[in-house]
């Protein structure tokens, strides 16, 4: 008997029940309100590993991957979409991500969400989350990799505003919603687009009938459709992933979905929804290729959104903002490495910043938990013998994402950057290094502020900081493993001179974008062009990390700190104020969306009553006034009356006599 | 089944049932409050098991009319009582009597006044309703048509809101306009068939007017005259004004008749007459009515946006999405089509819930001023999540009813005009945009000094009401993760439809 | 001249015309009334006066002036009455005073 | 000598009945003064049996005893289909008047004898114009309709506002009388005979091909006078002035016989002067009376609309109704001569006639029901509550009220589908006239809600007095409920009354 | 009988009036038609009530001397005994029991006057014109003589004129029933609407609710 399907099923079937189950039973289980969900997300963890391994290791289902349908979805005439799902080895990456990140972060919020009533509510939304995401990455065709997209949105749109009595998250949970929209605006287009091009939103061709990623291409060769429409398809297309992603100029949301509890934060706003865009570009990387302007296009975006954030990231007070800024740039450099065709990069990264930064979250959930729920770093400082395992966890993490090699960061990053550069995009490289070197500072920033120098916790909190509960850091513990190790695994194969495990795994998926971007595959050389790159990439990252530590370094420092910070803020003081306002860009939205939007919509709203009913009631009150005012005809005198008639007589009569006879 | 159902009348027992449960009640003693409600209840469900039973018995995805039922009414004039259900009218059908029971539970606790004539207005109401997605002859369905329209004023006007006078004025003298236009039309349609048969058998009967093939000329008029009636009900920018005031007005259930089924006359009367009546006029037509279908898409989201009333916000929202039912109709695509019908159905199911999650929160507070509420999450933790369920619904998430004709009719535009889908799609933007914004006023954030003022009388959902809404939960959640339930039904009408238009005649690309 | 139909005619639109004049200009009901009668002869004068040119229509003509003396008389009676009536509320004959309903 | 067989008497027996029933109540009300109730059975009695009798013996298509039309004094009266049509009107109107007047009148002191009498008289009167194919006897007919009309108008003697009425009506109507008179004197001297069907034979030698133009002025002065009396009495605009200051003044059941007697019967004139008198230039009339229609439909609705005096209000739109009416005179007058739209617009005229009558008498009897209790005025606020106060009364009004408003598929709709579609079917300048009309049926529905909004959707005043039916008053609303409901909905009694219409309008052609 | 001009001759007069060269019934006609058009306008401009009503008599008495001379004998009979002699009497009757008096013009006359003397001149001129370029087939160039007993058969032996004798009888019944009841003086107290407050009601309407009885 054949378990693959079923297995595949069971992925979303799991995670669906735990929401249901939840959503319907949670509130009376009370403290255990985490056990049907966190136990269905185990369970899940393990069917994902075996299809894993299925996929990965004892490739079981062959380059292309698992394809089956379970039933038709939308059959509107020609327009037939079923619900179909693979398993190809891009998904089973993402699978391994989603679901170890997805496990570790459940069994982190049964401690984190402990004192929280909601909780009920929260596991459940988790689950429903997993669910989406795992429909995400499963679908096998756009429509319902679209639907898809949405849940997953609404599932962040939940967490964000769990805590709805702030006004601030919920807020922010509608912003991030709404955007996603505007993304997603373009997204549907170009779904819609794809159909009309070719009459199928399948990926990919199987046995149940051709799809999209070859029907486009051979539609560009036979001239039935002009490059520019498949640039518009994927400009469009790329818009989503924009918005999902959170991409500039659409990245404007992230941040605020901070405002969500930090599990979520890890999980959602960091190690897998935001990726969705990437992989998607990724997965949709048979249209993009024959897109190039909208290749450079996606490299720009990335590269721009990269330093952008950095800068941001710079100069925020709140720790878990920092995170989203970095979380922004990471994804930035992902989409760079889309851009110029580096997609096994992309998605190394993809899986190195999911654990990273799913630690970093974790982590600085950690630390907000212990000085009580205070996220401020400049009400925080020494912590690093408080909490020790947070902070060692953390540290590995911030070195990481600095890329300072052998750990995760380095290897992906420095592959992104490696491959813009040998692939002609030297801009993207140059950019990419600043950003290298803004990481450093930022992250090592943070970590100072928080852990290192003096302390500025509250007095009076400061007696009852003490580390998180096992069950928080014992995720913290498990994910710091693969943040070393993943990218020494998947990415270490360059020191031995051969090819990655992670190209070996994904090569079948990008093999066909190399070949038609003309890049040729050529052996790593260490000694060569790739290892200066990678050594300066190296050395970026630890510049930042240096001049970091010198400013808000490992030693009580007092006054002598704030002066140097001082001094240099002074000297940047237009770059230190676009940074500390994020480059205006809330104000911009609130200017235009909220404040010449609601001028425009009261304006309409003026116009439908005034003039559109004005019109309905208009001729109505026109109506009604012209009968008072041919009542007044009527006087009450006979002989008016007799008048009228008679009116009325030689009217006829003129007419009759002296109009009609002659 | 098929067997027990072919043998009755069927389509006459689901239209009339209602009818003689309403005469029933006029003999119940007045007094005597929960007989007439669960007479009128009982009558409504047993109208809606014929439906269901009707239901099982069809044989989806044909073409033509099924379980005809034809008896000459005026011989003279070729008049017939005539009745015939495709898919269409089937999904419309049965989307009619679900709304109406689940309408007449929803009055229970909120009509204490008078009613026994609530009840039977509501049970003629669903006569005329049902009549109009049935009748096959244009006399016939004049007559439904009409007939939905004194209820409906009755319903707004005696147990409406403080404006409900003006309202419902408005309301049924707008709608009036419309309709009597549309008799013209009906009429000299009827004439010119006469004039050229040289007999009056089948001047009326829409199957025969269909193959007819009126001239361009006559096209072109009684088209007018057709649209505007449908137009007006839809309702589409610029005929919509009424209905905000209709719906701020009108009693929850009252409300959610309209919103549900009434608009839906206006669809249902586009795709089933106005357009394969005179195909070609409807092409002449179809630019001007793309492009106002397109303003009240955004428009209508537009506007909502700073509505203050909540009812108010769902009856602009309504202008929007309907809005999506005429620009499916028009761009001539099956997809478009599919869409549009599909637009229909979801549009009545949750935008019906939400006009009853309105009327929850108005029995508590007798209020619905948006700015007035808020926090409501804390307090009443079922209604919140009901109530978001409806409202995503009806932003077209995926999963619930509304994404897949809202998605399937952009695709349709598309394919007939990227800009036309472009434009459409702004809605998606603009609709999550307004209903979010009044979730969030209402449900999140701390409970108002108002609602505070509320006191215990604001508690959660009550049975009945949970049982009102879970129907139409299950059918929003049933229909977005199985349209295909609804497209294989129409599947064949649908065809038919198309074989009246040319695909792409109108397509600028 | 009185040999000429022609000159009863206009005589009988002149009597008309003066018949007219008073109802339109009187205010006094019974004034109005008599300027009726004014024109009811008018009619009557002209069908005598088609009577007296047409072999054919001579005794035709003089029954209908009876016939419409008879129906001015029942008019006048019934005119009379409503008078009578109405003057026994408003205290006045003039018409333009009854009017309290009007537009 | 004169021979009286026995065709001639059947022919002469339906108005001769009313005028010996006539005077037998005189007759009744001398040997037994002050049984009202006896006057009532005797009324109320004879006509019901005379109606009977005229039923079988009419000459109605299959039943009747008379083979085709009855001419009687060398073609001076005659007995056909269009006759028979009327008197059955006719009998029925002074039957349901009879029936709900005396509850009126016996509050306020006021004998039924004389009323009955007058009534009788006057129906005598019309339904002698319904048959007189002669000039003088059309005239004497006429006088005899409407003398006793204006003593009927200032019935309520004591009444201020009745003597006023009756004294509008009385001098406007003799005026027009003359008018209509010396009209009749010039067409007598012209062609030299006073008999219909010869005045039609010697214009239309006269006519030949060119219309008007080759008539003498005299004949076109006279034309002009006929019309300008008979517009008079239908009340057409701008000769409608007495209508609204009689029907006020007047007691109400008197109103109500106003607004339909006189109407039919001078509906009866005018299609007996203008076609079969006139017919054969109608070119030459017809511009006229679609002006006339146009002006006063809207006129009628226009004053309407601010009415708030119901008798007022009821006048005015009885003023449109003449609107409508003339509608399918003007239809018949555009049709080409000898076409089927030609006949359809006769057809119209008398089924709009009998519809009318029903709904409209049927609304009057309400307001008479409602003022039984002398001091409840004519205002519309008396309808307050009237929903709560008396359910069925109001209800029943409701009925009439959109009857008049033409809402299927009630009399009211069947009649103004009639006249549309007649016009319709003439095309051209009527189809306007026919958007006109419908145009209008919308603006009047306001009104005619209004009636409902106060009854619905206001409250009673503060301590309204209950309403009372009497017995009588109660079977005539019955009956006037019946035939608005019969002739709209039971399909037999539509398709006869249809038959009987196109059998008259076979007998007019 | 004879025709009234070979009367005139018998009389021994000249056959035309001296100096005018008319003919003697020519001049009577002339004379006739200038008393009644005199007595006529009289009627509708004079002040004093009772004196048109007087003037309308004159007016009456004239007309039947046309109608006499037209040959209409029996016309002019009827119209001695039923204008003069009824009708016009009723009429004085009635202004009696009103109590008309003269007044100044301003009582006489509506302000429309001027209006209505355009809209009689304009009536007037219109029939005098259609029937002036009228050429009347029947007629023939003069007129006939008298012919009493012919009208006497035609209504007496016809037998339509038989049956509009019937319905003029109808008519005057009924307008003498009718007339009688209105006329009729009632010294009960109306249980019904009192005419002074159903005319206030009119003039100021309020709120019926106010009114209806308790």
């Amino acid at each position: 008997m054949n378990f693959d399907e079923p297995r595949v099923v069971l992925l979303l079937a799991l995670p669906l029940a735990g929401f249901g189950l939840t959503a319907l039973v949670g509130r009376r289980l009370h403290q255990r309100a985490w056990v049907i969900s966190v136990s269905m997300i185990v369970v899940t963890w393990v069917v994902a590993m075996v299809t894993v391994y299925q996929t990965l290791f004892a490739h079981a289902y062959g380059d292309g991957g698992l394809h089956f349908t379970l039933y038709t979805w939308v059959p509107a005439g020609n327009f037939h979409i079923d619900f179909n799902l693979a398993v190809d080895s891009l998904t089973a990456v993402l699978l391994i991500v989603v679901t170890t990140i997805g496990m570790l972060v459940h069994v982190y919020s049964i401690g984190y969400m402990a004192h929280d009533n909601g909780r009920w509510r929260f596991f459940a939304y988790l689950n429903l989350f997993m669910f989406s995401m795992l429909l995400l990455v499963l679908a096998d065709n756009f429509m319902l990799l679209f639907a898809a997209w949405e849940l997953v949105g609404l599932s962040s749109y939940l967490l964000i505003g769990f805590w709805y009595n702030r006004k601030s998250a919920a807020l922010a949970a509608k912003k991030a919603f709404i955007v996603n929209r505007v993304g997603d605006f373009g997204f549907a287009l170009g779904i819609a687009a794809v159909w009309t091009t070719v009459g199928t939103l399948n990926f990919t061709t199987t046995d149940a009938g051709p799809g999209v990623f070859q029907l486009l291409p051979a539609a560009l060769q036979s001239g039935q459709i002009a490059p520019w429409m498949m640039t518009g398809i994927a400009l469009l297309l790329f818009m989503g992933a924009m918005g999902k992603s959170a991409q500039f100029p659409l990245h404007v949301w992230l941040p605020d979905a901070m405002e969500g509890p930090t599990p979520v934060s890890a999980l959602i706003h960091a190690a897998t929804m935001v990726n969705a865009g990437v992989y998607f570009v990724a997965r949709a990387n048979p249209i993009f290729v024959q897109a190039p302007q909208a290749m450079v296009f996606v490299a720009a975006i990335g590269i721009f959104t990269a330093i952008l954030a950095a800068s941001i990231a710079f100069t925020q007070k709140d720790i878990k903002r920092v995170l989203a800024y970095s979380t922004l740039s990471q994804l930035g450099y992902m989409f760079a490495g889309l851009g110029v065709g580096a997609y096994t990069a992309a998605i190394f990264h993809l899986i190195t910043h999911g654990f990273f930064k799913g630690l970093l979250f974790l982590g600085s959930g950690s630390v907000i938990h212990a000085v009580h729920e205070e996220q401020d770093m400049n009400k925080m400082g020494a912590l690093w013998r408080k909490i020790p395992i947070t902070h060692a966890t953390m540290l590995i993490a911030s070195i990481a994402i600095a890329g300072i090699p052998p750990l995760a960061g380095f290897f992906s990053k420095d592959e992104i950057l490696g491959e813009s550069f040998k692939n002609g995009f030297v801009w993207v490289w140059a950019i990419g290094i600043v950003v290298a070197v803004m990481t450093g500072f930022y992250m090592f920033r943070l970590m100072g502020k928080t852990f290192y120098g003096e302390s500025h916790v509250d007095p009076h909190v400061l007696p009852n900081v003490h580390e998180s509960p096992r069950t928080m850091t014992v995720p913290l513990l498990l994910l710091a493993i693969p943040t070393v190790l993943a990218g020494l695994y998947l990415g270490g194969g360059i020191f031995f001179g051969q090819e990655t495990v992670l190209h070996q795994w994904l090569g079948p998926i990008f093999e066909h974008a190399s070949e038609t971007l003309g890049l040729h595959d050529a052996p790593f050389e260490l000694a060569g062009i790739d290892g200066i790159l990678l050594i300066i990439g190296a050395a970026a990252g630890a510049i930042g990390v240096a001049f970091s530590l010198w400013l808000f370094g490992l030693l009580d420092l007092g006054g002598e700190r704030r002066n140097r910070i001082e001094a240099i803020t002074n000297r940047l003081r237009p770059l230190y104020t676009a940074s500390v306002n994020k480059w205006w860009f809330d104000e911009l939205n609130d200017l235009i969306f909220v404040r010449i939007g609601g001028a425009v919509a009261r304006a309409l709203w003026w116009f439908d009553v005034r003039v559109v009913d004005g019109t309905v009631n208009g001729i109505a009150a026109l109506t009604q006034s012209t009968g008072r005012g041919i009542r007044q005809i009527q006087t009450g005198h006979v002989q008016n009356y007799a008048l009228g008639i008679a009116a009325g007589l030689l009217v006829m009569a003129v007419t009759y006599v002296f109009v009609i006879a002659r | 089944m098929t067997q027990l159902v072919s043998g009755l009348p069927i389509l006459t027992l689901i239209t009339f049932t209602p009818l003689v449960g309403a005469i029933l009640i006029a003999f119940l003693p007045k007094e005597r409050l929960n007989w007439i409600r669960w007479a009128a209840l009982g009558t409504a469900l047993v109208a809606w098991v014929f439906s269901l039973l009707l239901l099982t018995a069809f044989d989806p995805g044909q073409s033509g009319f099924q379980f005809g039922e034809v008896a000459d009414w005026v011989p003279t004039f070729g008049i017939q009582y005539k009745l015939g259900v495709d898919g269409i009218s089937l999904a419309l059908v049965v989307l009619t009597t679900t709304l109406t029971w689940i309408s007449i539970l929803a009055s229970f606790a909120p009509i204490k006044e008078r009613v026994k004539e609530y009840m039977i207005a509501f049970l003629i109401l669903e006569v005329g309703m049902t009549g109009v997605f049935l009748a096959m002859d244009m006399f016939l369905f004049y007559i439904f048509w009409e007939l939905v329209l004194i209820p409906m004023y009755l319903i707004i006007g005696i147990w409406g809101g403080a404006n409900r006078i003006y309202a419902t004025i408005k309301f049924v003298l707008y709608t009036l306009v419309g309709s009597l236009l549309m008799l013209v039309a009906i009429l000299a349609m009827a004439y010119t068939y006469q004039a050229n048969t040289g007999t009056w058998v089948g001047a009326f009967d829409y199957q025969k007017l269909v193959e007819f093939g009126f001239d361009p000329t006559l096209q072109f008029f009684a088209f007018a005259g057709f649209f505007l009636a449908f137009a007006i009900k839809v309702p589409m920018f610029p005929f919509h004004t009424w209905l905000p005031d209709a719906h701020v007005e009108a009693p929850t259930a009252g409300s959610v008749i309209l919103a549900g089924v009434l608009l839906k006359l206006g669809g249902y009367g586009l795709i089933r007459f106005a357009v394969p009546l005179f195909p070609q006029a409807a092409h002449d037509w179809a630019p001007l009515i793309i492009v106002l279908s397109l303003i009240g898409i955004v428009y209508g989201a537009i506007v909502a946006l700073v509505q203050p009333d909540l009812k108010k916000l769902v009856a602009y929202s309504s202008v929007s999405h309907m809005g999506f039912v005429t620009l499916g109709i028009f761009i001539f695509t099956e997809q478009g089509l599919h869409g549009a019908l599909l637009q229909m159905i979801a549009h009545g199911i949750l935008t019906g819930g939400l006009f009853l999650m309105v009327g929850v929160i108005y029995e508590r507070t007798h209020d619905r001023t948006i700015a007035k509420m808020g926090g409501l999450a804390g307090v009443l933790p079922v209604y919140a999540a009901v109530f978001g369920f409806f409202v995503l619904g009806s932003l077209g998430l995926p999963g619930l009813a509304g994404f897949v004709g809202e998605f399937v009719t952009i695709v349709g535009a598309f394919d007939f005009y990227p800009w036309v889908a472009a434009v459409a799609a702004l809605a998606m933007m603009l609709g999550a945009a307004y209903l979010l914004f009044m979730y969030q006023r209402v449900i999140f954030g701390d409970l108002s000094d108002f609602l505070k003022g509320i006191g215990h009388h604001l508690t959660d959902m009550t049975r009945t009401e949970v049982v009102t809404l879970a129907p139409l939960i299950v059918l929003a959640i049933g229909f977005g993760v199985f349209p295909g339930l609804l497209l294989q039904l129409w599947q064949g009408p649908v065809n038919d439809f198309l074989a009246h238009v040319v695909p792409g005649a109108l397509a600028l690309k | 001249m009185s040999h000429s139909l022609d000159a009863y005619l206009i005589l009988s639109a002149l009597l008309f015309g003066v018949g007219t004049f008073g109802f339109l200009a009187r205010r006094n009901a019974i004034a109005m009334l008599m300027s009726i009668e004014l024109m009811l002869n008018a009619v009557n004068l002209a069908a005598v006066a088609f009577g007296a040119f047409t072999p054919e229509l001579q005794a035709h003509a003089a029954l209908i002036a009876l016939l419409v003396m008879a129906v001015a008389a029942a008019e006048a009676t019934v005119g009379l009455a409503i008078v009578i009536a109405i003057y026994r509320n408003r205290r006045t004959p003039l018409v333009d005073e009854y009017s309290s309903m009007r537009e | 000598m004169i021979s009286i067989d026995a065709n001639t008497i059947l022919a002469l027996l339906p108005p001769a009945g009313v005028a010996l029933l006539a005077l037998l109540v005189v007759v009744v009300d001398i040997a037994w003064p002050g049984r009202d109730r006896l006057l009532v059975v005797v009324g109320v009695g004879g006509l019901a049996i005379l109606i009977a009798v005229v039923v079988i013996v009419g000459p109605l298509p299959g039943i009747g005893l008379l083979a085709g039309a009855q001419e009687v004094f060398g073609g001076a009266y005659v007995a056909d289909s269009l006759t028979v049509l009327l008197d059955l009107t006719l009998m029925a109107i002074a039957l349901l008047t009879i029936l709900f007047g005396p509850d009126y009148l016996r509050p306020r002191g006021l004998p039924t004898a004389e009323f009955a009498a007058m009534l009788l008289f006057a129906i005598t009167g019309g339904m002698l114009i319904a048959g007189a194919r002669d000039l003088l006897l059309l005239f004497l007919a006429l006088e005899l309709l409407v003398l006793p009309g204006y003593l009927l108008a200032g019935y309520a003697k004591r009444d201020g506002l009745s003597t006023e009425g009756a004294i509008k009506y009385f001098l406007l109507g003799s005026f027009s009388s003359a008018i209509f008179l010396f009209g009749l004197v010039l067409t007598f001297g012209y062609t030299g005979t006073t008999n219909i069907r010869e005045v039609a034979a010697s214009v239309s030698t006269l006519v030949g091909t060119n219309g008007l133009t080759s008539l003498p002025p005299a004949l076109l002065m006279g034309l002009a006078l006929l019309t300008t009396g008979a517009a008079f009495k239908i009340a057409a605009v701008p000769f409608h002035y007495w209508t609204p200051d009689a029907y006020q003044g007047s007691p109400t059941p008197v109103t109500g016989y106003l607004s339909v007697g006189p109407k039919v019967a001078a509906f009866a004139l005018i299609l007996r002067l203008f076609v079969d008198a006139l017919g054969s230039v109608k070119a030459d009339w017809t511009p006229f009376i679609v002006i006339l229609a146009a002006v006063t439909m809207t006129l009628g609705n226009l004053v309407a609309l601010s009415q708030d005096n119901i008798k007022r209000m009821l006048a005015y739109s009885s003023i449109a109704h003449t609107g409508y009416i003339l509608v399918g005179l003007a239809a018949f007058g555009a049709a080409p001569v000898g076409s089927a739209a030609e006949q359809n617009g006769l057809q119209a005229v008398l089924f709009y006639s009998v519809a009318y009558s029903f709904m409209n008498l049927g609304a009057f009897a309400v307001v008479a029901a409602l003022q039984r209790r002398p001091g409840v005025t004519s205002q519309i606020a008396t309808f307050a509550g009237l929903g709560r106060r008396a359910p069925l009364l109001a209800a029943l009004m409701l009925l009439f009220l959109l009857s008049l408003t033409g809402i299927p598929p009630l009399a009211g709709f069947w009649a103004k589908w009639y006249v549309i579609q007649a016009a319709l079917q003439v095309g051209g300048w009527l189809t306007l006239l026919a958007v006109l009309t419908v145009l209008n049926a919308a603006a009047a529905a306001f009104y005619y809600l209004r009636i409902a909004v106060y009854m619905y959707m206001r409250d009673p005043a503060e301590g309204a007095p209950p309403v009372t039916l009497g017995g009588q008053t109660r079977l005539g609303l019955a009956l006037a409920a019946i035939g608005t409901i019969a002739i709209g909905l039971i399909p037999p009694v539509t398709i006869a009354v249809i038959a009987m219409a196109q059998s008259a309008a076979q007998a007019l052609l | 009988m004879v025709p009234a001009g070979v009367l005139l001759a018998d009389l021994g007069l000249p056959p035309f009036v001296p100096f005018l060269n008319w003919a003697w019934d020519d001049l009577l006609f002339l004379l006739l038609a200038g008393i009644m058009l005199a007595a006529a306008v009289f009627v509708v401009v004079g002040r004093d009530i009772v004196r048109s009503g007087v003037a309308m008599m004159l007016a009456f008495a004239a007309l039947a001397g046309i109608y006499a001379l037209a040959g209409a004998v029996i016309v002019a009979a009827a119209q001695v005994l039923i204008y003069i002699g009824a009708i016009s009497i009723l009429v004085l009757f009635a202004i009696m029991l009103t109590q008309s008096k003269s007044g100044p013009l301003s009582l006489v006359f509506h302000r429309q006057a001027w209006a209505g003397l355009l809209a009689a001149i304009g009536v007037a001129v219109l029939l005098i014109i259609s029937v002036v370029n009228t050429t009347w087939p029947l007629a023939v160039t003069d007129r006939l003589v008298s012919v009493t007993n012919e009208v006497a058969l035609l209504l007496f032996q016809d037998s339509l004129y038989i049956f509009l004798l019937q319905v003029v009888a109808l008519l005057l019944t009924a307008a003498v029933v009718g007339g009688v009841f209105i006329a009729k003086r009632e010294d009960s107290a109306d249980p019904g609407e009192p005419a002074p407050a159903t005319l206030e009601r009119v003039r100021n309407p309020v709120d019926a609710a106010a009114e209806t009885p308790q």
